[in-house]
């Protein structure tokens, strides 16, 4: 019939079909982790809204961390139930995968993400305000800086607890992101945990300047690439007629033919698919922070609030990682041939970018910022090694790599002078001198960064260049263990820095820690030790879930 | 299970290093004295290796241990040792001792310093060494390629830390530029080594690619892997082999320091403390030699034999060069650096002469040198304490004053130009016999090298202890008791293993044998065989 | 009329709101311009839909002006409250952080 | 018997450990001590040799086998000991003197504050040098040959507060090792050509190796003399050498070490014997060096120089005899015994003149000194006569045999040689006589040393003399007894081997020539010096003079050549390796930070211009995808 009738069937086939519409049929339980953050999420916000304010704080970092560790129990839940290997399947007709990769990043997120909300309920470091312990984030976000607005605020004591329910919603969103399985799913977990990092972002108590002008470049940058992803995804969707990774690899392994011909005739080429597919890569690259898409990632990581930028740093890059591997192992494996070659070259771009433009740094969070730049660079070259293997090696990366990071942060936290946080490097000369415990600490976590033996980073990058190898991308090991000789060099210069150097009259001191930043300290030495003495148990548990399910 | 003693070997520095670090601030003699203490107990557990060890039982590795260690790598937690590596530990063992006693004083804190109950330096510095000695031990130990990668590599940061933390206290020059001057040499040694190491660490993982596609599950086991190359199972496609073996080689002959890659070499031991210079060379350094032999050649037979040639012209280019460089330096250790540049150069010589002499003359000098140049720095190091001062031109007249140094120190540098009589001697001519007859040009040319040494030996003595007494160094102690407790026996076993090497070289003797046979060479044969004649008489 | 031209507008639209991105000094702009990008991708949606015959497009039209409204929210927040700071809504003038 | 060998080496070494390791407690009795282990040896030696004579002449060979020293695969090195005649010869010699000589030196050092230190270097010397002669291996006889040099620089060294002894240590060191290197190339030819370098083997099998292998031995071993005995192009170092103590020069410098390498070259003859070209070097070597030692005699004023250059000489004389083959090694070392003799005797009387003239060396403030020191006259005199080869004395005989060999070589090489030969006994006899007549005769022309005391010559004490008159006995008499009826040739023969010239002269016309130059010298030199005053400064003298007295310019030429030429290397490559190879490093480092920074400049600040990147970023994304596809 024609093209009217048809679509003209299609308005009154709705109109009288509802019973025809099959009810949708969620398997709640597999969803319990996501679930269980978001209600957390929830409560919180009502929390703000009806507890006095002397309450919230405590309420909200009991009711974080208690949401946090139960979406982890129910992780393990799941993974003991066999989700992760057997019984792995898409769940919620279709958008979402439980299987082992995303049990195994989902967990991952949620521990650093326990961890991170010890590092934002910490009070003991800046000085008391007015009589009242303060943490790290504005007194009221709204409120102009210097204003008397704020003035007022910080005399009354105010706090922003809304952090708490931000943070949780942003860790909700990225446990859908590497879980998602169809393209819109996976548009809207990244909107659902970026918008809540750009409000993050914005909220430092001190130089606020800095930290609203990080939350605008976050947002507008933000933004353009979720439209290009978007785009991405529509493009796609034109050309395979749907969204479900499993229905696009269909149609790229050609299993399927797409409906229309109207449509194949004109474009049936696969420009189509080519240009969508790395339209969606750029979005995944740019919350990555991969060269040419990274440079938003040293400017924020600078002007966030430290907390803040340690679970960025850590939680994205788990989340969008996991993301990028399920779309390159789904949905685009049939295409592997002309995305490969493209992704070696970022990898390469972005590992020598990120090494040498890291060497001539002067700000501790500029420096962290670039090396993460790097360090996306060296897990890419585990991602381009299409194998189980390559899976694994990432899985484990990731862990490993997010742990070392959120503690170094938060030692970054505990370096105070009069105006905060004393980021500049100049200012931690001879602080081994000062306070040789903390640069003992952030000296291990440099040597992590800089992968020598017996800390997770060798093992981890271990693994990735050796998943790499064995998938036939020698050049890449070499120009990646090159440019983490130049890598080693930054990493060491701090060093040097710290304990080599003669501390200067002015310089800061380092402030004591509470229980919760030490917990988190504790936390980041043990597993960057532990995962590099005996990382076997890890390495297996990430063998394991290195299958996805389509 | 017997009982596991290589790992204690390793583990009681390494327990030693933690029990170190944990004396509190005001109790510094304590922890030299634990320290001390600890070290003995390896050279204990040393001695114990080398009664242990059978050299005339076939078995190329002994003492062995084997346990999973990272299943998914194919890393297995493999000890064992053969006749050159019980040797070294044995050379470890008894050198740590001696460093922890020169350098009794180097770490003390200034008076100046503020007092900080958290800051305690001289417990860290000996913790350091121990930590350095474990982890000497344990990668002369290691035979899982992967496991000695990690201590390999791991190695350079706590002596980095002694070079960089811990420096020579005679600099000549301000506080601010020495401190600079000695972190610069801290981080050139380091980012060097790391440099390589990590090269290597490309390299080991091609290893594991190749072993892993041809025998199904990669290993980085060498007997196994030696095991497979013997019986055809793994072969290395020409390229892939010499590439492995260039991306091993290369670590090591940045660590050992072959020319042209020695460059960190004088700065690290001309700014670090005697003490420290000495574990770099007579120690460190010998891992990276000894990993030639033990990786480079068992590993890449036909590989090493390929770039021969031009180790063999490299190592005798260091030879000369070192020699040439030391006579021209004005610091007493920088010129003691370039001359082990040129010692590096014979051992590396002897390594790829591919001879029974050659190599057997190689370990030999290893030991040796180790012996030799730990007299010579630590004495040296003495006389700059008492002077303040590194430049040769700001001694003379030294044996007037204090003539037991001063004899010391010569018996030091004779053992340096290798005379007759004195350990070195026979490994510096070993080496030359054994290049000889592969080599003969490469043995003349690296022959001069005797005469070189002679120059630089003696020029030192002349300017620094001969001549009219100078006013700075009149009223300058003799050595103490402890500094000969240090020097004595040293001295004691450099002229014991001149004389009679025999006890060395029973033990090195069929490891070498064992080496040979995996590179497939056997010694060049005499045109008129006289001895067997005579045997047949 | 050939559907597929709206697939071009939607193209064109695009990059509009690109150029837009990368010239518009005014923050505001430079949003309403991403805004536009969305858009232009809704387009692409329908029309794909249209052309495909079934309605995911179209529900992913409305997901995407969700999302967009969203974004709005938090956007014009931040922007606001830089703009209170600074009195200048220019992404030029927020260039503290650099090199 | 054979055990006694091993302490023969043992009993100068523990005098050695026990006065330098010794201490302070020592400082009354360490000279003794030092003498009685010297004379101990020498004992030990005279008993030794007694058993010998025992034997019968092809049996004259002790053996003991230590133990092995380093054996490495097929490399064998042991510590063995052979005492046959040679070695037996070497050993009695170096005992005796020696020990003559710790006695000479318990007197002349007696005041020195570090006395126990010279004795312990003495002995460790008779060590040295007894384990070269009697060692069974070239490898053990290069301990040896180490351990002398070693001695001899801590000797000349020995009052370091001096530079020039100093220098003069090291430099002679550093020549020594030049020849030693020679000796370590020899050892690993000899490895590699024979399997081993035991002299047994490699010497009973010489003849099977090539003649080129055999020529490069040949030629290293020459080096090797050359340095060891101060021969040219080595020679530079004897003359500095004199720096040490007199005792000293009497030993090492004259009686004992500097011969090593005559010993070296006739232990090896069976390699020489098959190897003439080498042969010829060595003829070629000891021909200059006999007259360049000679010349360079005439022209010093220095006593102990003068005498050196005479040392020099005579050695070549050895090394010539050593080089013209079975002809020759007799007389070579009978040369080199009876050398022992008068030159140790003229040095130690050097020594006491000096020892009366309050250490002054400069002949021409010396003079009329006969009466004052008759002892001292009559033995110095007694040793002159002889080097001068007086007939009758010891010189006569062996210098003889020596001069009749070398025309013995036949053709126009043998009326070279024996030419050289003549000159170089003519020069002799000229500055011995020279020497004398400047000490012992003529006018007074002392003159106040720096502190201004005018000498008071005097006799020396009686453990200086006694040594002297010993020595003298023997430069006396040795040469006769050992020729009477040939028994020195028939002793040494079984090892060295013999064979009778055919000299184109008689040795009754040899003898005559030589008579006849020796006049003449004598007669130049006294009409020269012993008639008219002596000028107490050096006239200028004509350039051969000036040369001679700067040792024929070859400590310029060192200087010129090696010297300057070490020193513009060392310091090139000192400049190379700090800007080339370290350069290489420090710019690739450099190269790096360079790039960072003007990378990091893209990092402006504008968001604008990230989200232009970001924008090409993509499209390149874009572009490299569909070209992948396309191509």
């Amino acid at each position: 019939m024609s093209h009217a009738a048809f679509v003209h069937s299609l308005w009154t086939m709705s109109a009288d079909a509802p019973r025809k519409i099959p009810a949708p049929q969620i398997e709640y339980a597999q969803l319990s982790p996501t679930l269980i953050v978001l209600g957390a999420a929830c409560l919180g916000i009502l929390a703000e809204a009806f507890l006095p304010r002397r309450l919230r704080y405590p309420v909200q970092v009991l009711l974080t961390a208690v949401g946090l560790a139960a979406g982890f129990a129910a992780v393990v839940a799941l993974a003991a139930g066999g989700y992760g290997t057997g019984k792995a399947h898409v769940a919620a007709m279709g958008a979402i995968a439980v299987d082992g990769p995303a049990l195994f990043l989902q967990g991952t997120i949620l521990l650093v993400a326990l961890i991170a909300v010890f590092t934002f309920a910490e009070r003991r470091l800046d000085p008391v305000a007015h009589g009242r312990a303060v943490d790290s984030f504005a007194a009221q976000g709204a409120a102009v800086p210097g204003g008397e607005a704020e003035q007022e605020a910080v005399k009354a004591g105010f706090t922003t607890t809304e952090v708490f329910p931000i943070l949780l919603f942003a860790v909700g969103g990225m446990l859908i992101f590497p879980a998602a399985n169809d393209l819109l799913t996976l548009f809207i977990a990244l909107e659902v945990f970026s918008l809540p990092l750009y409000v993050l972002c914005a909220l430092a108590r001190r130089q606020r300047l800095l930290s609203q002008e990080a939350a605008v470049k976050y947002f507008l940058l933000g933004a353009f690439s979720s439209a290009f992803l978007l785009f991405g995804i529509a493009l796609l969707y034109g050309y395979a007629g749907t969204v479900t990774y499993a229905g696009i690899a269909d149609v790229v392994n050609g299993t399927v033919r797409t409906v229309d011909p109207a449509l194949a005739s004109t474009t049936g080429n696969d420009a189509l698919l080519l240009i969508g597919g790395a339209l969606v890569l750029v979005g995944l690259l740019f919350k990555v922070g991969a060269v040419p898409f990274h440079m938003w990632t040293p400017d924020v990581y600078q002007g966030a609030p430290t907390p803040v930028t340690g679970f960025m740093a850590a939680a994205t890059k788990v989340a969008a990682f996991g993301a990028l591997l399920r779309l390159l192992y789904v949905v685009l494996p049939g295409l592997r041939w002309d995305w490969r070659p493209v992704m070696w070259g970022v990898a390469i771009v972005t590992m020598v970018v990120g090494a040498v433009v890291a060497v001539t740094q002067t700000d501790v969070k500029r420096l962290l910022a670039y090396s993460s730049i790097a360090h996306a660079g060296f897990i890419l070259a585990g991602v381009i090694a299409v194998s189980p293997d390559g899976v694994s090696s990432v899985l484990f990366y990731l862990a490993a790599y997010s742990f070392v990071t959120l503690g170094a942060f938060a030692v970054v936290t505990l370096v105070r002078d009069a105006g905060g946080e004393a980021t500049q490097l100049a200012k931690w000369a001879g602080l081994g001198r000062r306070s040789p415990m903390v640069a003992a600490v952030f000296a291990v976590f440099l040597l992590a960064f800089a992968g020598i033996p017996l800390t997770s980073g060798f093992t981890g990058k271990f693994a990735v260049f050796k998943a790499a190898a064995q998938g036939g991308a020698v050049p890449l090991v070499v120009v990646g263990v090159l440019s983490s000789a130049v890598a080693a060099f930054f990493y060491i210069r701090v060093i040097v820095l710290m304990f080599f150097n003669e501390p200067q009259a002015e310089g800061p001191s380092v402030a004591v820690p509470s229980v919760f930043t030490s917990a988190a300290i504790a936390v980041g030495v043990a597993v960057t030790v532990v995962l590099g003495l005996a990382p076997q148990y890890f390495l297996d548990l990430a063998g394991k879930a290195g299958v996805f399910v389509r | 299970m017997s009982f596991p003693l290589l790992t204690v070997t390793a583990a009681v520095p390494a327990a030693g290093a933690v029990a170190t670090a944990a004396v509190p601030a005001a109790r510094r003699a304590a922890a030299k004295w634990l320290a001390l203490a600890f070290s003995l107990a390896t050279l204990v557990l040393a001695a114990v290796q080398l009664a242990r060890f059978d050299p005339d039982s076939g078995k190329p590795f002994q003492l062995t241990e084997s346990h999973a260690w990272i299943k998914s790598f194919g890393v297995r937690y493999d000890l064992g040792v053969d006749g050159i590596a019980v040797v070294l530990i044995a050379l470890t063992a008894l050198l740590v001792p001696f460093v922890i006693l020169a350098g009794w004083h180097d770490a003390d804190p200034l008076e100046e310093a503020e007092p900080n109950r958290r800051w305690r330096p001289t417990q860290g510095f000996f913790a350091l060494i121990l930590l350095v000695e474990a982890m000497v031990v344990i990668s002369f130990e290691a035979t899982d390629v992967f496991l000695f990668y990690i201590f390999f590599e791991a190695m350079l940061i706590p002596v980095y830390f002694l070079v960089g933390g811990f420096g020579d206290r005679a600099g000549a020059r301000s506080e601010e530029e020495t401190a600079a001057r000695r972190s610069y040499a801290a981080v050139k040694f380091l980012l060097y080594n790391l440099a390589g190491g990590l090269i290597m660490m490309a390299a080991v993982i091609g290893l594991y690619a190749v072993t892993a596609h041809q025998l199904g599950t990669g290993t980085f086991s060498l007997t196994e892997i030696v095991q497979a190359r013997a019986d055809g199972r793994l072969q290395f496609a020409t390229v892939t082999e010499r590439a492995l073996f260039l991306g091993f080689f290369f670590a090591f002959a940045v660590k050992a320091p072959l020319w042209p890659l020695h460059t960190w070499l004088p700065g690290a031991m001309g700014e670090a403390t005697a003490p420290v210079a000495v574990l770099i060379t007579a120690v460190v350094d010998k891992v990276g030699t000894f990993a030639m032999l033990r990786f480079c050649l068992q590993l890449f037979p036909e590989a090493s034999k390929w770039a021969t040639p031009v180790i063999v012209v490299l190592s005798v280019i260091g030879i000369l060069y070192g020699a040439l460089l030391a006579v021209a330096q004005k610091d007493i250790k920088r010129l003691i650096a370039y001359a082990s540049i040129s010692h590096f150069g014979f051992i590396v010589l002897g390594i790829f002469a591919m001879t029974t002499q050659g190599q057997g003359g190689a370990t030999l000098y290893m030991v040796n040198h180790g012996i030799s140049t730990a007299a010579l720095m630590l004495v040296a190091g003495f006389l700059i304490s008492r002077r303040g001062s590194r430049l040769i031109a700001d001694y003379g007249g030294v044996q007037k004053v204090a003539p037991v140094l001063a004899g010391t120190f010569m018996v030091g540098g004779l053992a340096t130009l290798s005379l007759p009589g004195l350990a070195p001697f026979v490994s510096e001519f070993l080496v030359l016999v054994g290049t000889f007859s592969r080599y003969p040009a490469a043995g003349i040319v690296a022959t001069l090298g005797i005469v070189l040494a002679a120059l630089y030996v003696l020029v030192l003595y002349q300017r620094t202890m001969t001549g009219p007494v100078k006013d700075e160094v009149r009223g300058m102690p003799d050595l103490r008791v402890r500094e000969l407790v240090v020097v004595g026996p040293l001295i004691a076993l450099l002229l014991f293993l001149g004389v009679y090497p025999k006890p060395l070289t029973k033990i090195i003797d069929p490891a070498v044998g064992h080496t040979m046979s995996q590179v497939h060479r056997t010694d060049p044969k005499p045109d008129v065989p006289a001895n067997d004649v005579e045997a047949a008489k | 009329m050939n559907p597929v031209n709206y697939l071009y507008l939607a193209a064109v639209l695009f990059t509009i709101g690109a150029a837009g991105v990368l010239i518009r000094r005014n923050a505001i702009v430079v949003f309403m311009c991403v805004e536009l990008m969305l858009n232009a991708c809704n387009l692409a949606f329908v029309t794909f839909s249209r052309l495909h015959g079934n309605l995911d497009g179209q529900i992913i039209a409305f997901f995407t002006m969700v999302v967009a409204a969203a974004e709005v929210v938090i956007g014009l927040a931040i922007i606001v409250s830089v703009f209170r700071t600074r009195h200048s809504a220019s992404v030029d003038d927020a260039s503290l952080l650099k090199l | 018997m054979e055990n006694l060998i091993g302490l023969l080496v043992a009993a100068p070494l523990l005098g050695a450990a026990v006065l330098l390791c010794g201490g302070r407690r020592l400082d009354r009795v360490d000279h003794w001590i030092g003498t009685l282990l010297a004379a101990v040896s020498f004992a030990l030696g005279a008993v030794l040799f007694a058993d010998l004579l025992g034997k019968d002449a092809g049996a004259r060979t002790l053996t003991s086998h230590l133990f092995s020293w380093v054996p490495v695969g097929g490399f064998r090195a042991d510590v063995a000991f052979r005492l046959d005649q040679l070695s037996m010869t070497f050993v009695l010699l170096i005992t005796g003197v020696g020990t003559l000589i710790h006695l000479y030196s318990v007197g002349y050092m007696e005041h020195d504050e570090r006395r126990r230190r010279f004795f312990g270097y003495l002995n460790l010397f008779l060590a040295a040098m007894l384990l070269l002669v009697l060692a069974d291996n070239y490898l053990l006889l290069y301990v040896g040959w180490e351990g002398v040099g070693l001695a001899s620089y801590l000797l000349i060294g020995f009052w370091q507060h001096k530079p020039s002894a100093a220098t003069a240590a090291k430099k002679a060191f550093l020549v020594n090792r030049v020849g030693d290197m020679g000796l370590s190339i020899a050892i690993m030819l000899m490895f590699t050509t024979f399997g081993t370098f035991a002299f047994g083997p490699v010497l009973t099998h010489a003849t099977d190796a090539g003649e080129g292998k055999l020529t490069a031995i040949g030629l290293m071993l020459l080096l090797a003399a050359c340095g060891k005995s101060a021969q040219v192009p080595l020679q530079s170092w004897l003359g500095d050498a004199m720096e040490g103590p007199t005792p000293v020069s009497a030993l090492i410098h004259a009686a004992t070490m500097v011969t090593a390498g005559v010993y070296l070259i006739t232990r090896s003859g069976a390699i020489f014997n098959a190897a003439p070209d080498a042969q010829t070097a060595v003829v070629t070597v000891g021909a200059v060096t006999l007259l360049f030692g000679a010349i360079v005699g005439c022209a010093k004023d220095d006593i102990k120089k003068a005498l050196a250059g005479s040392t020099m000489s005579q050695i070549g004389y050895m090394i010539l005899a050593a080089g013209l083959g079975p002809v020759g090694y007799v007389f070579a070392i009978m040369h080199l015994v009876t050398h022992g003799f008068f030159k140790a005797g003229l040095f130690l009387g050097a020594g006491s003149v000096m020892h009366g003239m309050n250490d002054e060396v400069d002949m021409r403030r010396y003079g009329g000194l006969r009466t004052y020191m008759p002892v001292t006259f009559v033995t110095f005199g007694l040793g002159y006569l002889a080097i001068i080869g007086f007939p009758g004395l010891s010189g006569f005989f062996s210098k003889d045999k020596i001069i009749e060999a070398a025309f013995a070589k036949g053709g126009t090489e043998g009326w070279i040689l024996g030419g050289a030969a003549l000159l170089g006994a003519a020069i002799t006899a000229y500055y011995m006589t020279r020497v004398m007549i400047l000490t012992f005769f003529g006018e007074k022309r002392w003159q106040p040393d720096a502190d201004g005391n005018r000498p008071h010559p005097h006799e020396s004490p009686r453990t200086m003399t006694i040594p002297m008159v010993v020595l003298a006995v023997g430069s006396v008499f040795a040469g006769g007894l050992f020729s009477i009826n040939d028994t020195f040739l028939k002793w040494l023969e079984p090892v060295t081997g013999h064979a009778e010239g055919n000299s184109p002269l008689s040795a009754i016309e040899v003898t005559a020539a030589t008579m006849v130059v020796l006049v003449l010298g004598v007669a130049l030199a006294w009409a020269q010096y012993g008639r008219g005053p002596v000028p107490v400064t050096a006239p200028r003298g004509n350039a051969l003079v000036r040369a001679a007295r700067r040792d024929l310019l070859q400590d310029d030429f060192n200087h010129v050549v090696l010297v300057r030429g070490g020193e513009e290397l060392t310091r090139g490559l000192v400049r190379a390796d700090h800007s080339v190879v370290d350069g290489i490093v420090n710019g690739t480092a450099a190269a790096v930070g360079g790039l960072s920074s003007r990378m990091r400049r893209l990092q402006n600040g504008y968001a604008r211009s990230y989200a232009v990147s970001m924008f090409g970023g993509a499209a390149v994304l874009i572009a490299a995808t569909l070209l992948m596809r396309a191509v």
